[in-house]
């Protein structure tokens, strides 16, 4: 799988917030086996050193584990905001890869796909590689490709639910229609059994974040939604059988024993 | 001369943005900024000047999804 | 885990019934992590040596990866034949385990909890250590634990299905009366996910067989399944967050930048 | 002397079962019998006698699921 | 649709436990166009005229209205208690009827199975006609049709769960395996649509009482209901689609306008 | 209900496409209680008169059933050839009505929501009372409502699949943040249980075609999705029970007998 | 005479099941009873006699579902 | 003077809309009429001129979704 002309070996993405703990973080970014971790920008006084302390932790873990970063936009709901956002990210961080968020509803957090547009064609010819927060909308998919963006992250439910695919046949049909292009399940992924699921349905990689830094053991869930994207990988490749309205007996009936 | 920092007023007396930043407490960290809207990168703070109500943005990596 | 006092650390046991080949089959257990594999008997007629040849493969498998046989009682309609279909399993194969089926329906094969009962209470007396495959029935399993049975079966969906668990709420109501006993999926799982769920929801350990031996490449569907086993056991205990109705921000929202 | 094998009916000289199951061709192999629908255990078979008309399991291992 | 003999034209049969007031559960039992009303026993003490005064009403509506009085054995746990309070039913109500429950669990009042067979022997042996309140198990279905009942009463979802249909998987092949056996969908409706559901997949009947009851405006409810049975019903017998897995256009598209 | 200062009783729209013949349309208007039906154009040939048979029997339902026609503006693919198809239908049906629909993708018939815009903006400031096909999508809805349209018609499922309500999450995300606006599920309905979900949901109205048309009985089905229209209506409105987890008996068990 | 009724010990004085359920404050209301688990109809209640500590089971019409 | 008729090519003598319908069999019947892609409403047919090459679309009622 490739982003942008950068090869990984793990379709499990990662974010970084809301864990436990700066080590809980570190050690959850190590057992998920994730190889982009995602990271945001704030709002920071003088002297004050939370956003030193936090980007020399992911730093390290950058340098150690050969990690890509990848910055959002959280929390933007224009246009104007996310591109400004996505460009001090840029200086900040280093990378031309931005996950774009503009959000249009404040209860689902649900992408603006107008602004999301709109903020994708300009960074795009800023120079940006984009990956865009979106919907299973495929006239909205089409609409993000011909500006240019080469992976899209439709969501699954509204950020931090849990809830997994609320829509299934609309991200089959996205993925149908869109057999070459990565497709990442950005958010509502709550259990492993979820990852698993959207690998089977053909999706490239998934990325977590509130599930595992909210579970009671981060750590342990990392590893598991690590094992779940594989699982649900090779199941998809490994070409299901077709369930079957009723039973077909898995034991070959010919030769039963007669007992009478 | 006043202006807004991160939404909050406060007192600057140099019309430098490095100047200002530096009055402000902002050190050696990593931090990108924006004046009214604009992005101004770390390699031009030198030369941006500011005027009274300015608004400055100062943001810093933080954890995010 | 352990089935009457045999300790196990995988939780995956596959079945060895419709693999392409005998040689898929091997690659297919190892691949799978399986250490519980399940067989059957069936008439052979002098001069025939396909059940010894098939056993010699299974055999060498069990000496190689240090397995445990689980013979079943497959196609038994009968206590009585499924009685007798026991003790002449525990002779061919030397094992005290057997998989205890008595069909009641042919279209769904799902288990007669009469003559499953019956069926069970007999073997227990003679000695067996009973897996019976049931529904998710609460009364029938209660009585099943009353003859002695230690272990529980439940099936998922029909045999050969692969529909995945057709009853979601009855399978969460026999794991909550019976937090300490351990339960099977035993029929029905058809993707990685599947076996994740069941995991999810607290089994013990999920019974594989046609969505294995069916796939277009059995030796990758049995990874993807060792996977998924462990990703869902690993879920389960990890505790997952509770999946929400509306959107939380993973990405905090104190300190987001404003741009006018 | 006929005995039904597996449901086919067959011939077989012997009435001890050990013997008419060589006879039959089972040899060597790993399998299990029942005579009447009760299992013979293989250290049974020398002694269990067969009469006309009996109705003769041989299984064998097989894949199962 | 008939149950032992009886003809009725309505599929909806209504319980008369927890209404607001007796004059609301009147109210609801006309709104809902029901024939057949569910009615039980309790402990009086000399003196008491509770059971009296509900009797007056319920009778009163059953002679205007020309109701069938269907009496349960709820909250028996075992055969013999069944049986005792069936009879004792018969001589109160004055009818043959017997709603039969045997509860073999107390979080779920699932029914005992075991017993529920044997006390429908007796009861039919005694010369009652058997509503049994069952699972979706065919084998046990077929074991209360050889004991002769000529009517299965299937859960839904546990009693007063309004979950609705638990295992369509397990209600489909109930019917299937009985096209000819009047089967009423007996416990956990919660919502119109529920029912409507019911009689698409071919149920006859559907017994609903906690969902009208209990709801804001049980009258509307009770009115709700006994349309949505009828749409069920309706809807089953037009013969319906198939559903297609995309779209076909439902206005032609040939003579399709082009402006260019 | 109105839609646009237009009162109606009936929350059930129909389609007039795809019916065996035209006296069953007929019949099926009747049947189902519908006072709105939609139709559309096409190009007629000269000499050719199908087009004018349809409307006399269309025109003639209207009159003596006092129904409202909506055109739609099916199968146009760009703003500007619904824009003219619109104006179009306004001179030949003589309403400002417009069901308003422009497809952006093939196989799903899905709505593409930015020529759905500018289309509702130009025919809005034209005069016309713009019915929009839509998506579930909340930033689009708010961007039809500013637009100035008073009805949305978000679809339950591609239309003519008849595979229900596909993400009833974002459908009842747009109930919720919608409350006072007409919201009408517009396609993919397949059984009566759907469209009375969709009431019980709090859509205020539901349009069908292609499960009535393509029904064995078409009538029928027309009688049974009137039924089923107004039994989710009065289920929505009389306040369903909430449901639960595990099972509450529906007969008291206080005063319960005891037979030892 | 002790015996249990519904559950609670009650006195009667006559060993007659009628005259007992008359004592008790049973008239005319619609009910059904059972003596030692088993049922006692309407008809036979003249005859029945009680003995000390039986248990007596008096059922009404109530809500079901 | 050909003109493009719901897709066809088609010859008209007259070049004016309501005269080349009448030419075109379209008679007393409900329909409504785009040329070029703009709509010409009934009661404006008889003013609207037609050029060699235009393109006529007449649309009339048809069963819809």
């Amino acid at each position: 799988m490739s982003f942008y002309g950068v090869e990984l070996r793990s379709r499990l993405m990662l974010g970084t917030a809301r864990y436990p703990s700066p080590a809980i973080l570190a050690e959850s970014v190590k057992a998920s086996g994730a190889q982009v971790v995602t990271v945001s920008l704030r709002r920071e006084s003088g002297g004050e050193r939370a956003g030193q302390g936090f980007w020399s932790i992911v730093s390290e873990l950058v340098r150690d584990l050969g990690l890509r970063v990848l910055p959002n936009t959280a929390g933007c709901h224009s246009a104007k905001e996310a591109i400004t956002t996505a460009h001090m990210a840029r200086e900040v961080f280093g990378t031309r890869w931005i996950k774009l968020e503009v959000i249009g509803e404040d209860d689902t957090l649900q992408p603006d796909v107008f602004g999301l547009i709109e903020a994708a064609r300009v960074l795009i010819a800023d120079g940006f590689e984009v990956f865009p927060y979106t919907t299973e909308d495929l006239v909205v998919a089409g609409k993000l490709l011909d500006a240019g963006c080469q992976v899209l992250m439709p969501w699954g439910s509204p950020i931090g639910s849990g809830r997994g695919l609320n829509n299934v046949f609309g991200l089959k049909a996205l993925r149908a229609h869109f057999p070459h292009v990565p497709l990442v399940i950005d958010a509502g992924i709550g259990v492993p059994s979820h990852a698993a699921q959207a690998m089977e349905l053909g999706f490239d990689a998934v990325l977590i974040n509130t599930s595992v830094a909210l579970a009671r053991d981060p750590v342990r869930m990392a590893t598991a939604f690590g094992k779940a994207v594989q699982a649900g990988y090779d199941g998809c490749l490994a070409g299901p059988m077709e369930p079957r309205d009723m039973a077909a007996p898995s034991t070959p009936i010919f030769g039963k024993a007669v007992f009478e | 001369m006043k202006v807004l920092v991160n939404g909050d007023w406060r007192d600057v007396s140099s019309d430098l943005l490095a100047t200002a930043l530096q009055e402000l407490g902002y050190r050696e960290s990593v931090f990108a900024t924006a004046v009214n809207g604009t992005v101004v990168p770390s390699s031009a703070r030198t030369e941006a000047t500011l005027r009274e109500g300015d608004r400055i943005e100062v943001l810093a990596p933080m954890q995010g999804g």
